[in-house]
């Protein structure tokens, strides 16, 4: 297979994950909360998606996002809300719960068999140039990817409320004290990663045109070493993380000889603990703010 | 100056020496644990097939606390020690005949080995321990939410070596059949009496004191002269040996072994017990897991239709797994340390201030 | 005090110096060639604006942070870069601006984890933290826990906690932030019984009382450059201090020298 | 400026705060007139900055009236009191490690009821503390401990309050910078904005504070003048209780 | 799932009923693959009810949902036979399945499962009283290579789920036999059920033109597998197992043609059989809904075997009905003739049906036996 044709893939897979590195690296950056339900979150927006389309699609666009935002909010008021002081491994293991909670709903709700639809059947198609099968959606994706996180970087360094949102994120208390809408700005985060969500929901759903219970999970988990890796403190290094994990998984399957080709994720997996050992903070994460002694 | 306590104490509270609470925060879990299977083994014969699942749990639970709960890091990696366990348990226990049909790619020593359950059972823990050790020294400079994502991919690396790797079991993603049942329910408490010992025996030890202290301030612990890597790796290594006991356990009890199950609902459920109970306590651990055990027990008979006077209770089917992590978030919420708040089995005893005797002003 | 507090036999030396401290942030210089002596048996006063960079040369000098240039030496003898808790167990011990304690361990296990962790068996490592809560008059703290505490307690406390350690050299990072005059006055006599002990102690505070009460010699940072250093009258009497950094508080010492509070 | 109307800026009655049912202040009852310095001193643990944290309702706190200028601020969520006019610096340099200087200045002005003459406060706290100019751009958290606490501090500023009230303020200090705090306190009175001042510096506060209520187990146990400053016998009572 | 469930379930066991337990999924991930053949299984109970039971006597079926969770299997199956079940019914797949067939074996009870196909399921894992009314796999992957020879399809690609070991063997055995018949591979690709697969389909497309692509996978991977071929521009026929079976996905690929799904049964009504075409009619009837896949007419013949035996053994004693089992030699079910060996207690010779995706809707195309069965392992 030529080099660029698999480098083209492997772009178009570390795209996906980006997003959903971005959404989570979002939410973590300001909250501490490394929200796992981000993949219930998606799952809904997908389902809308999927439901809504044969009958109009653009119905179903605003459907995805507007269920993405409300099931972000929803978290947020019923759970994460009453756990602002919380540790982020307390918080994390919630919102595993929570991940759980929502998989089985939907389990009830729509079934565990797949619903399944075509959705922006425009954007699947490959075309062919110069010998580069080029898919659509995969330029969608990057595309995507790169606009939301400029502008979700623009709204938090640059905006009056980007900076509440961070202080309110940094201590929620003493933001109040200085008279921060903490609650309101919060809830604007939750807001952003909600779209955000959408995003990844919309090109995952185009991509395979069916959702179980479980869609969202395996996106979620990448993105989440992705964001990881990148490193968490800076939104920039998250998404790059998590691109760089679909990335580097796409080429290892199109590479790895044979027998090798089995471990393609036990590699993808040592590289993360080889790249954590390394550099504790992720690679991106910049000389960090080590707590001063 | 006075010390402040709650004006309304309602129960007494006898004050007596350390040792004697220490010993106390052991016999109470061990009591409890004791008195629970008694009571379990006894309703039902599908409540002890539940029973020798939760006490597998148990293990693995209290293998978790053994590192997260002294040393406060993450780790979502712990089912891996479990795999390797439960790994080892069937390849040692599996007769030879039935190895040869169903991993007939095996090491030809591995093959042919076969050793008593409980022998099996040490050698389970000693690779499950070496595991954790060596992955330890590499892991243990991370912590927080990196530590979880290290550890967690760990866990994904084992699975996936030993969902492919035919020469130490079945066919690609393939199960382990044919594991005999080695441990009769008594024997499945001792073992489990034993861990929990082993692991309180831990907790009172320099290493793990020294490790709560590191777990409560990182900046603080290297100006006591605590070397943190050292004691992080010391808890990881003997975690990773209990819990795979707890794996070893849990295979026999199975008696089907398959990758595949070491997935993250499995990390989920016995993160939920753990924290549940209260992370921070060894008392957290015991309390958490019966309690998700009995609720996942009554919660099935309630999906399978309960008759109480009359009138049948129950409840749609997969609600169960709903109810549980609804349970944990709640509690997660309300109680975030945890049911026993992150504190051992104390009540009603209290330690006795060392200079009880000598105190002005103490009231 | 107690015996037990006697510099540790064995690990031998006497002077604790930092020679010639360099160290930069991106940028910003928090020490530039800075040199201070803690010899054992007395106590050594550092003090110094906001930002003089104390703080940072606690850090170096306990093994928290490593200098871009100079040193850290016992008795002349340089040591070699490692980590925070080999410093602590060669004898350096240290207190923190900021508490830094163990929030969910009792007052009575923060300082015996502290005794365990340098060397003491359980039983030795018990009686000593008893002996340091007695003495810290934390008696009746021993089995709280050590989160909430206020703030004089929170301080003895950290006290406590590096003394465990059997130092030789405890430097402590402000360790009478947020008293109140009686507990300051206090800690004079604690710092004064340390060195009489046989400790180097190295005191940081911004409560000129306590500083010109217990000291016996007193560095003085400006803009992570040494000022000066000299014995209490002639930092005391320096002019160019008087008005850079004691401001009023001037006053305050030299009513203080006059009653000759002890 | 203050409203001519009525003097009296704050009034609390029968405050009471307690954690997990152990009382940390028990029934304080003082008030703060327009202009006034008040000073409450105590000795550790007393429950001063309970005190003020119930106030602000930023611990669950209890009250037969709390007001500011004639606003009852009981059950008001404590960014609503914070908009109302009362600006609290909490014990303990709270700044925002992450966030550079300068933005944790700007979110100082979030309170603020009129963004007129923000730019000359803003003057104003740089000439108090110039270090805040200087290291405009660094994130917060690396200031040494002394010059965050000034971060703090100019940050209140900046929200031009009616009543400001400071929790141990010379927490971590350096004296010369003290004596500018204790100088800022005097401007700030005499742009007409009252100051509730919690003080370890007994002495200082005392002979500074047009009234200084001593409080001690959650109680006010004393009230000073500032002529009891210089009777050192009466403030180390007022220290050790009655 | 389950809406209008028959009157069977959850009613008390008493000395007037003859009670079967099922340890099946209702929810979880193996719920798509139990849910048919336990519906029609109910159907199927309440049609022998109506004609009086066994001996005069009503059949009840008491139903314990796992929810897939493996730690339900063995505990389900004991509160069962401690509730008096005559045979045990259990889950469509044997790794998943066995600690509950086990303790049915330990109880001496009859253990049965609509629809495994993995030869295992019989003495080789340990169930002697255990029997599976399923068609094994090897069967299957002899019926998909062959028709593929049928259709001079000559050059093959092999995409193979890696998840299970059903798959696993189904590639390995259609590609063992469809190079016996003269074909050739010229590729092979492993992934995981939700891979996406756009690497192999880049491959595919840079090498030489398939005639067909075997496709061992199952829902919803391998409609994701089919997706990801159709939307990289290749067009080749695709020949799938019973893994893919059901028109469910069928949405996600409008226009998808040229796939081949080799099955028990036609659930479109189409079947040559009249009586699987019948019992569809009833089950949408009751159910509201068709089945989703051909393996519910494993749920009737589960009871007919069950209720053939107890004929011939006169006795609920779990070794006597498996005694019985053992005499069928071409028994006549609706999922085709049964015979069971004291080796093999899974059919592997049962005719099969193919139906092909055109436009995408399902067709019956032809039923085929295998010529030749390779019991691989
Ligand atoms: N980790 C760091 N990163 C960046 N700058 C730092 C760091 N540590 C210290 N600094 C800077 O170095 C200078 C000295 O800080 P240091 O904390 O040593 O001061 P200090 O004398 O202890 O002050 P204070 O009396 O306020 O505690 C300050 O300007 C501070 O901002
Ligand atoms: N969050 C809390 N939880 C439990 N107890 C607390 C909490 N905060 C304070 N306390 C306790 O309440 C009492 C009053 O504390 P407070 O901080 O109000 O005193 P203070 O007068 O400000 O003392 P300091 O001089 O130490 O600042 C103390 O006994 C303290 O231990
Ligand atoms: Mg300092
Ligand atoms: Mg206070």
């Amino acid at each position: 297979m030529p080099l660029l044709q698999s480098l083209f893939d492997a772009v178009s897979a570390g795209a996906v994950y980006a997003l959903a590195a971005l959404a989570i690296g979002l939410v973590f950056g300001v909250l501490r909360l490394a929200n796992f339900a981000i993949g219930e979150i998606i799952t809904g927006s997908a389902y809308a998606l999927i439901l809504i389309w044969p009958f109009s699609w653009p119905l179903a666009l605003v459907a995805s996002v507007v269920v993405a935002v409300a099931l972000s909010l929803l978290m947020d008021a019923a759970v994460f809300r009453w756990m602002r002081s919380q540790s982020p491994a307390t918080l994390l293991i919630a919102s595993f719960g929570l991940s759980i909670l929502l998989q089985r709903t939907y389990d009830g709700i729509f079934g565990t068999n797949v619903r399944t639809a075509s959705v922006a059947p425009a954007l699947t198609t490959s075309v062919t140039i110069g010998g580069l099968r080029i898919n659509l959606l995969a330029v969608v994706a990057v595309v995507l990817a790169v606009c939301l996180l400029v502008g979700v970087g623009l709204f938090l360094s640059q905006t009056r409320v980007g900076l509440q949102v961070q202080a309110a994120a940094a201590d929620f208390r003493i933001a109040r004290i200085l008279g921060i809408r903490s609650g309101v700005v919060i809830s604007l985060t939750f807001v952003i990663s909600g779209v955000l969500a959408a995003a990844v929901a919309f090109v995952l759903t185009a991509r395979s045109g069916a959702v179980d219970p479980t869609f969202g999970v395996q996106a979620t988990l990448f993105g989440l070493i992705g964001a990881v890796i990148g490193g968490l403190n800076r939104l920039g290094g998250a998404v790059v993380g998590g691109f760089a994990v679909g990335f580097v998984l796409s080429l290892f399957t199109a590479w790895l000889p044979g027998g090798l080709n089995d471990f393609r994720t036990a590699f993808v997996y040592l590289l993360v603990i080889v790249v954590l050992v390394i550099v504790p903070n992720g690679v991106f994460a910049g000389r960090t703010l080590k707590e001063r002694a | 100056m006075t010390i402040a306590q709650p004006a309304r104490s309602w129960m007494p509270r006898w004050v007596v020496p350390s040792p004697a609470v220490d010993l106390w925060t052991l016999v109470v879990p061990l009591v409890v644990v004791w008195l629970f299977s008694a009571f379990a083994s006894s309703v039902s014969q599908s409540a002890a097939i539940d029973l020798s699942y939760a006490l597998a749990n148990l293990m693995i639970v209290v293998g978790m606390w053994t590192f997260i709960g002294n040393s406060g890091v993450l780790s979502f990696g712990h089912i891996a020690f479990v795999a390797v366990g439960a790994w080892t348990m069937s390849l040692l226990t599996i007769s030879p005949v039935v190895k040869a049909s169903v991993m007939p790619e095996l090491f030809p020593w591995l093959s042919g080995a076969a050793v008593a359950p409980l022998i099996a059972l040490v050698i389970a823990a000693a690779v499950g321990g070496l595991l954790a050790l060596v992955s330890g020294l590499a892991l243990m400079r991370l912590h927080g939410l990196e530590a979880g994502i290290a550890t967690f991919a760990l866990l994904g690396l084992v699975v996936q070596v030993l969902t492919y790797w035919s020469s130490v079991g079945p066919k690609s993603g393939q199960s382990m059949t044919g594991i005999p049942q080695s441990f009769d329910l008594q024997t499945t408490l001792l073992i489990t009496l034993v861990v929990i010992t082993i692991a309180w025996t831990y907790g009172k030890s320099r290493s793990a004191r020294m490790l709560r202290a590191s777990r409560e301030s990182v900046v603080a612990a290297p100006g006591s002269g605590i070397r943190i890597t050292l004691h992080r790796v010391v808890a990881f290594a003997l975690s990773g040996a209990l819990a795979a006991i707890g794996g070893a356990v849990w295979a026999q009890t199975n008696r089907v072994v398959q990758a595949s199950q070491f997935s993250l609902d499995f990390t989920f459920t016995t993160m939920a017990m753990l924290v549940i109970g209260g992370m921070l306590s060894l008392w957290g651990a015991v309390v958490g897991t019966l309690l998700i055990s009995t609720l996942d027990h009554v919660l099935g008979l309630l999906e399978g239709g309960l008759h109480m006077g009359g009138v049948i209770v129950s409840l749609p089917a997969g609600s169960r797994l709903i109810v549980v992590a609804a349970v944990l978030v709640v509690v997660l919420i309300l109680r975030p340390s945890g049911i026993t708040g992150g504190r051992e089995a104390r009540w009603p005893l209290r330690p006795q201030n060392p200079f009880a005797s000598s105190l002005p002003g103490v009231k | 005090m107690t015996d037990r507090l006697a510099p540790g036999a064995g690990r031998g030396g006497g002077l604790l110096q930092g020679h010639g401290i360099t160290r930069s942030y991106r940028g910003v210089k928090a020490l530039q060639n800075v040199t201070i002596d803690v010899p054992l048996g007395r106590v050594t006063g550092l003090i110094g604006a906001n930002g003089a960079g104390k703080s940072t040369l606690v850090n170096i000098l306990s093994g928290y942070d490593r200098p871009n240039g100079g040193g850290v030496f016992i008795d002349g003898g340089e040591l070699p870069r490692e980590s925070a808790e080999r410093r602590t167990r060669r004898g350096i011990a240290r207190t923190f601006q900021h508490g830094h304690l163990y929030p969910r361990l009792t007052v009575l296990e923060n300082v015996t984890v502290a005794a365990l962790a340098c060397g003491l068996s359980r039983r030795e490592g018990r009686s000593l933290a008893l002996a340091l809560l007695a003495e810290l008059q934390l008696e009746e703290w021993a089995m709280h826990d050590a989160d909430h505490l206020p703030h004089g307690v929170e301080r003895r406390l950290g006290v406590a906690r590096a003394l465990a350690t059997r130092p030789n050299w405890v430097l402590f990072d402000e360790p009478a932030a947020g008293l109140n005059d009686g507990e300051a006055e206090h800690f004079r006599d604690t710092m004064r019984a340390l060195a009489t002990r046989g400790l180097g102690v190295l005191l940081i505070d911004h409560n000129m009382p306590l500083i010109f009460g217990s000291c016996d010699h007193i560095f003085v940072l400006g803009a992570g450059l040494n000022v000066m250093d000299g014995s209490p009258d002639s930092v005391r009497t320096d002019p160019r201090l008087a008005a850079s950094y004691l401001g009023n508080a001037a006053q305050q010492i030299a009513e203080g020298a006059e009653h000759g509070v002890d | 400026m203050v409203s001519t109307e009525s003097p009296r800026i704050l009034t609390v009655s029968d405050l009471r705060v307690s954690y997990r049912g152990v009382p940390a202040v028990s029934g304080v009852s003082f008030h703060i007139d327009a202009g006034e310095l008040v000073g409450i001193i105590g000795p550790n643990g007393a429950g001063k900055s309970s005190t003020l944290l119930g106030i602000v309702n930023a611990v669950r706190s209890d009250s037969s009236e709390t007001s500011l200028g004639g606003v009852d601020l009981r059950r008001m969520p404590p960014e609503r009191v914070a908009r109302t006019g009362l600006a609290l610096v909490p014990e303990g340099h709270h700044i925002f490690g992450r966030l550079s200087v300068r933005d944790n200045l700007r979110l100082g002005s979030t309170a603020r009821r009129d963004p007129r003459g923000l730019e000359e406060d803003l003057k104003w706290v740089i000439e108090l503390f110039p270090i805040l100019d200087e290291f405009a751009n660094r994130p917060a958290g690396l200031l040494s401990g002394g010059q965050q606490q000034q971060l703090a501090i100019g940050r209140a500023l900046l929200a031009n309050p009616i009543l400001l009230a400071l929790d141990e303020p010379s927490l971590g200090l350096s004296p010369t910078v003290v004596d500018t705090v204790f100088a800022a306190i005097a401007r700030i009175r005499e742009r007409g904005t009252a100051v509730l001042l919690v003080e370890q510096r007994a002495q200082q506060t005392v002979a500074a504070a047009d009234r200084t209520y001593v409080l001690n187990d959650g109680r006010i146990v004393m009230d000073l003048a500032p002529a009891d400053a210089a009777d050192s016998a009466l403030l180390m009572k007022a220290y050790l209780g009655s | 799932v389950s809406t209008a469930a028959p009157s069977t379930d959850n009613s008390t066991a008493t000395s007037d009923t003859i009670l079967l337990g099922a340890v099946m999924a209702e929810t979880g991930f193996m719920s798509p693959f139990d849910t048919p053949a336990l519906n029609s299984l109910r159907i199927a109970i309440d049609e022998l009810n109506g004609a009086g039971g066994i001996d005069g006597t009503p059949v009840e079926l008491r139903v314990i949902d796992t929810g897939s969770d493996l730690e339900k299997y063995a505990p389900s199956a004991q509160t069962l036979i401690d509730a008096g079940a005559k045979a045990i019914i259990v889950t469509c797949d044997y790794d998943i399945s066995s600690p509950a067939a086990l303790v049915a074996e330990q109880a001496g009870v009859l253990n049965v499962s609509p629809c495994v196909g993995d030869t295992i399921y019989g003495p080789r894992g340990g169930l002697d009283i255990g029997f599976s009314l399923g068609n094994a796999t090897p069967g299957e992957a002899s019926v998909m290579a062959e028709f593929a020879d049928s259709k001079s399809w000559t050059n093959a690609v092999f995409l193979t789920d890696t998840s299970l070991k059903y798959t696993q063997s189904q590639c390995a055995i259609a590609r063992e036999r469809f190079l016996e018949l003269g074909g050739t591979e010229i590729a092979g690709y492993d992934y995981v059920q939700g891979e996406n697969i756009s690497e192999a389909v880049s491959s595919i497309a840079a090498g030489p033109a398939p005639d067909v692509i075997f496709n061992c996978g199952y829902s919803p991977g391998g409609a994701q597998v089919a997706k990801d071929l159709r939307d990289g521009g290749i067009a080749a026929p695709i020949v799938s197992g019973f893994g893919m079976d059901g028109t469910f996905w069928l949405d996600s690929i409008p226009g998808l043609t040229d796939y081949y799904v080799v099955t028990f049964a036609s659930t479109a009504g189409d079947d040559p059989d009249p009586a699987v075409n019948d019992l569809a009619t009833v089950y949408e009837q009751t159910y509201g809904a068709r089945p989703t896949v051909g393996s519910f007419v494993t749920g009737p013949s589960t009871l007919d075997a069950i209720v053939t035996a107890h004929e011939v053994a006169q006795s609920w004693d779990g070794k006597a009905l498996a005694d019985a089992f053992l005499t069928f030699d071409g028994l006549e079910l609706l999922a085709g003739p049964t015979t069971f060996t004291p080796e093999l207690h899974v059919n592997v010779d049962r005719p099969q049906r193919v139906l092909v995706v055109e436009d995408g809707a399902l067709k019956f195309v032809e039923r085929r036996a295998p010529e030749k069965v390779i019991l691989g392992d």
